[in-house]
């Protein structure tokens, strides 16, 4: 009858969790300890300022109106004041491959939380500025 | 029924606010522990894609279509490039198919995966929630380090794909596979074997062939069934590489019930998808043909289109997944794009499923359908 | 003829005024003796030998405070676990290995806001989760700790005591769910007592074994029973039925169906926050805990154990009581949730026939295999 | 397709205009067929499909607003036995055009019914619950997804690269 392998059954299950007590957590203390990112990561924008030519391609493709280029704004170079508006923004790449000068690219910053709305609209300076080495993590790093 | 029986029923919402249902919300109207009344509401994920592809142009718009399932999102995002290069008349290069089938292929083990950790929770078994979705990150790993993002993985362009592999990313496409084939039996034993599992899922949302067709239910809640239902094989696309695999459909068959499915079948029959989405990457890996990766006139042909319709279908992880294309002549956006997500049917099937199971068979029934609610609010 | 006497008169005042301060000291003296017999009652209940040691031992070391201490313990250690066994790490921020995580939880939950729904009979909604823990907590004062020194009581019926204290709680949870004015909190405690009614009858079946074995009702005589052999040894099958009765009447996985989150957001729990919630989070681990420590009592031996020393008693039995309660979790993170109607099914099926059958297997053996009686403390042979 | 169970597009193509002559077929070629039907016999015709098409699936049915009160409704069936695409057009005119209900037919198809008479203002006849499916009640009415409605389109203006316009009305045209 079927009895004795229905409990074969509950003592392999069990067998498979108790094995996995004493195996090493998956997880890692994300805020102190860090992964590497690929190179491709899709994270925060880099504008190269130098490069740029305010050919506002990036702000046509961008599907969700998240670039937005102040031409009125004559403090800049080329006049290529850039609005980067991370509250829309959802990093579908499409604008780094709009890019025909090699003026803009992803940086696989993907941290960037504000306590503020306002701050997550990055100005033309802020967006073409880094506040840390993009590839060198915080902590250890895992896997 | 009778209205007396009606008479000390309780009317019960399941959702929106529900910890289960997350954007989704039913009706249940209960007879002691009994359903004697299922009714399904839509549109608490409405967020008219439809409308939206009208004014995106034909580059963005494969955007819009990956948010409506993110957890298959290289699958939702297919038809509509399908559709465009279809009135385009686009060639695709030969290793942008197989790249495409690899991580289509891709995208629904990790659908499945999540879909696998999803089912046991609403089943009250989270230590087999965490475990599939550990084996998720192992695939979500693979899409970053190929396309840079992890869910919404925006890969394939008209004309080809965007990124093209590496080897680092080949070797985390490796480590998922094996990773996902070495917990394999360990799972089976947690799912197939355990008896709780089985007293749970057998017999409970039974239906036959015959029904499932009139709801329109498709993919793999009628492959549990036993028939091979199968898109891939029944009207391959041009664009994918599948007929360069030797592969069959996988199906489930039942002896107890030949022609019916039930939840525990479902559940057997994605194991077999999962299983097969595998064979198929493995054999495709070592196929991958030198070349470019898109057409280089694609990009031109894209922003602007020459009038016609043009319809792309595609089999998802939870069925056929469509989207039905219409154009004006020199079109920058869509004139009228219709999706067809496969869980319109699925989620509107309980309707006539879950009357007369238990209320707490009712979350098995929903669950083993898999639906996701940006299929049918879109 | 009255004759008043100046001088007799004057003579009598003090002894008039001795009279008053007579009457003063009496009253003075009658409330200082009362209150210090009443200080010298309290010091002697106290800080007599046997009484201080008595209200020590209730209150803090294998009473109140110890019970508690091992119930937020308890809560660490089934998190901790749960984490592991899912490929995560539990908690670990607070303290070492997060072990200080529940005091966190506890104040952010005290903290909250307590949300009494419109519908809800407000005063029972309050005083129910405390009775709660109240009547979870009771029965730990039979638990045999140890049997020569560190026990709280010692009652010849404890056993049923303890049941009869277990019973109240599915009464609890109905209520809870009834007075919360949800219907998913009326169908969570439909299914808590529904719970209860599966369980309940294999639970007290598999206590009978024990009993019949130790010849005594009491958990103090049963623990000490088993000096010579455990009753796991004699009883194996009743150890099962009653680890898999008990999962099912506290009601944790996988016979979670009173608060199937799921199905029944949290059951009979949903409509509790803040420090309502907290009561019954906590009653919920108790009874956990009680359970095992159940176990430990009647089929591995309670206090009697391998180490030897003042305080070998209660070390052996909190180290039974790991392993017993490393169990009940192992066992609880396994399997899938089962159906209501599925767990009546299966704990009347099963469960009570075999701890039936066990018990007339031993019986058998008593009387057919030589040796067995004389390790009982009913001897013969 | 050399099965009996099995049905060629333009078998039943021309099976469908043998009994209905007012259809006309188109074919799409790879056992695809388009059936141009009149609205009236669109119960006919999804009947036909349900007796001489195995195992058929209503797969979508959808809306096209042509503008000028020119509407187009496609429904699309496909049969995996067959390997047989069906693509059913009917052409609809008028305000507020009315098509029969053929979702006791298919029960699938009650839903995308629902949908279309939201969206489009297609009037379904004798639907069974001709609820709202996907709006809120306040867009009861407003059609959204017909040509005329209007949509706020007033972020694109802030990009800078289109010459401000003047923000639309809100909502549809029967607002």
């Amino acid at each position: 009858m079927g009895f004795f392998s229905v409990l074969g059954d509950f003592f392999q299950i069990l067998k498979h969790t108790f094995r996995q007590v004493f195996k090493r957590p998956f997880t890692y203390f994300y805020p102190f300890e860090d992964r590497e990112y690929p190179e491709r990561t899709r994270g925060r924008h880099i504008h190269v300022r130098k490069s740029c030519t305010a050919c506002a391609q990036c702000v046509r493709i961008c599907p969700v109106v998240a670039i937005r280029m102040d031409k009125e704004d004559k403090k800049y170079e080329k006049d290529c004041a850039l609005y980067f508006d991370y509250t829309r923004c959802v990093f579908c790449g499409l604008c780094v491959q709009a890019c025909k000068f090699e003026a803009l690219f992803h940086t696989p910053v993907v941290d960037m939380s504000e306590g503020d709305r306002e701050d997550l609209i990055y100005g033309p300076e802020k967006i073409e500025t880094l506040d840390r080495e993009p590839l060198k993590w915080r902590g250890r790093r895992f896997r | 029924m009778s209205p007396d029986i009606l008479e000390d029923a309780m009317e019960l919402w399941f959702g929106p606010q529900h910890v289960s249902a997350h954007g989704w919300a039913t009706k249940l109207t209960l007879v002691g522990d009994y359903v004697v009344e299922c009714d399904p509401n839509a549109g608490y994920f409405h967020r008219s894609a439809e409308k939206v592809l009208e004014y995106k142009n034909f580059r963005q718009g494969a955007l819009i279509l990956e948010r409506m399932c993110m957890l298959e999102a290289f699958l939702a995002e297919y038809p509509y490039v399908a559709a465009v290069e279809k009135i385009a008349e686009i060639e695709v290069p030969e290793r942008a198919k197989v790249m495409r089938t690899i991580m289509m292929e891709m995208s629904r083990l990790h659908s499945i995966q999540f879909w696998w950790g999803q089912f046991n929770a609403e089943l009250g078994f989270f230590t087999m929630a965490l475990w599939p979705w550990v084996d998720r990150e192992y695939s979500l790993d693979a899409f970053e380090e190929l396309t840079g993002s992890r869910h919404t993985v925006s890969y394939s362009t008209p004309g080809g794909v965007k990124y093209d592999f590496t080897e680092k990313s080949m070797k985390q496409l490796n480590r998922a596979l094996d990773r996902f084939e070495d917990r394999l039996p360990k799972f089976r034993d947690m799912q197939m074997g355990s008896p709780t599992f089985r007293a749970r899922t057998e017999n409970i949302g039974l239906y036959d062939v015959k029904q499932g067709l009139k709801w329109g239910l498709s993919g793999p809640p009628m492959k549990a069934c036993g028939i091979p239902m199968d898109l891939r094989k029944d009207d391959p696309d041009p664009n994918l590489a599948y007929d360069m695999v030797d592969w069959e459909v996988p199906i489930t068959e039942n002896p107890e019930h030949p022609g019916q499915s039930d939840a525990l079948d479902r559940m057997e029959q994605r194991f077999a998808e999962a299983e097969t989405a595998c064979e198929i990457i493995k054999q495709l890996i070592p196929q991958i043909p030198e070349g470019p990766i898109i057409d280089p006139k694609a990009r031109g042909k894209a922003n602007r289109l020459p009038e016609g319709e043009a319809y792309a279908r595609v089999e998802g992880t939870r069925g056929i997944t469509t989207l039905w294309l219409k154009t004006q002549d020199k079109a920058q956006t869509a004139y009228r794009a219709k999706i067809r997500g496969p869980c319109i049917a699925s989620y509107y099937a309980l309707k006539d499923l879950v009357p007369g199971s238990k209320f707490a068979d009712f979350i098995v029934i929903f669950g083993s359908l898999d639906p996701y609610p940006g299929w049918w609010d879109r | 003829m009255l004759q008043f006497d100046f001088f007799a008169w004057l003579a009598g005042i003090p002894e008039w005024i001795y009279g008053i301060i007579q009457w003063i000291y009496g009253i003075v003296s009658f409330i200082f003796y009362w209150v210090y017999d009443l200080f010298r009652w309290i010091w002697a209940t106290i800080f007599l030998p046997s009484n201080f040691m008595f209200l020590f031992r209730a209150i803090i070391f294998p009473g109140l405070i110890f019970v508690v201490m091992a119930l937020i313990w308890a809560v660490w250690f089934t998190r901790k676990l749960w984490g592991r066994i899912q490929d995560r790490r539990g908690p670990v921020h607070l303290g070492k290995y997060g072990g200080l995580q529940l005091f966190a939880d506890a104040i952010k939950l005290i903290a909250k806001e307590t949300i009494i729904p419109d519908n809800a009979r407000r005063w029972m909604f309050r005083f129910l989760p405390g009775l709660l823990l109240v009547v979870v907590l009771l029965p730990f004062a039979f638990i045999p700790w140890d049997l020569e020194y560190w026990f709280i009581a010692d009652l010849s019926v404890s056993l049923v005591l303890v049941f009869a204290f277990l019973t109240a709680v599915p009464v609890i949870s109905l209520l809870a769910g009834w007075v919360s004015g949800s219907k998913y909190s009326l169908i969570g405690g439909f299914r808590a007592a529904n719970n209860q009614f599966a369980a309940e009858i294999p639970l007290i079946i598999s206590t009978i074994g024990p009993a019949l074995l130790a010849g005594s009702l009491s958990l103090m005589g049963i623990a000490a029973a088993q000096s010579s052999i455990w009753f796991a040894v004699l009883l194996p099958i009743n150890l099962a039925t009653f680890l898999v009765a008990a999962i099912a009447s506290v009601g944790i996985f996988p016979f979670d169906a009173p608060v199937a989150d799921s199905e029944i957001i949290f059951g009979w729990r949903t409509e509790f926050t803040g420090i309502h919630f907290t009561l019954t989070y906590f009653a919920e681990f108790a009874e956990q805990m009680l359970y095992s420590a159940l176990i430990v009592t009647l089929f591995l031996g309670g206090p009697i154990g391998p180490l030897t020393g003042p305080l070998a008693g209660p070390v052996n039995f909190v180290l039974k009581f790991l392993i017993t309660f490393f169990f009940f979790v192992l066992v609880s993170s396994s399997f899938q949730r089962l159906r209501q109607d599925q767990i009546v099914h299966y704990c009347w099926k099963y469960l009570l026939p075999l701890a039936l059958l066990n018990i007339i297997l031993i019986m058998l053996a008593i009387v057919y295999i030589p040796g067995i009686a004389a390790l009982l403390p009913l001897g013969g042979g | 397709m050399s099965d009996s169970s099995t049905t060629n597009a333009s078998t039943f193509g021309r099976l469908v205009i043998n009994k209905i002559p007012e259809v006309t077929s188109n074919p799409l070629g790879d056992n695809r067929i388009e059936l141009v039907v009149p609205a009236n016999k669109i119960r006919d015709v999804v009947t036909l499909i349900d007796e001489e098409i195995q195992d058929v699936l209503p797969e979508s049915m959808f809306g096209v607003d042509l503008e000028n009160d020119q509407y187009e409704l496609i429904y699309i069936f496909w049969s995996y036995t067959s390997r047989l695409l069906l693509q059913l057009r009917v052409s609809l005119e008028g305000e507020k055009p009315e098509i029969e209900s053929t979702c006791d037919i298919f029960p699938g198809l009650e839903w995308h019914e629902r949908e279309v008479r939201e969206m489009f203002g297609i009037e379904v006849k004798n639907h069974p619950d001709p609820r709202l499916l996907l709006l809120p009640d306040e867009l009861d009415g407003a059609y959204p997804m017909r040509k005329r409605f209007q949509t706020d389109r007033s972020r694109l203006n802030e990009t800078g690269i289109t010459p401000p316009k003047p923000r639309p009305e809100p909502g549809g045209d029967s607002q």
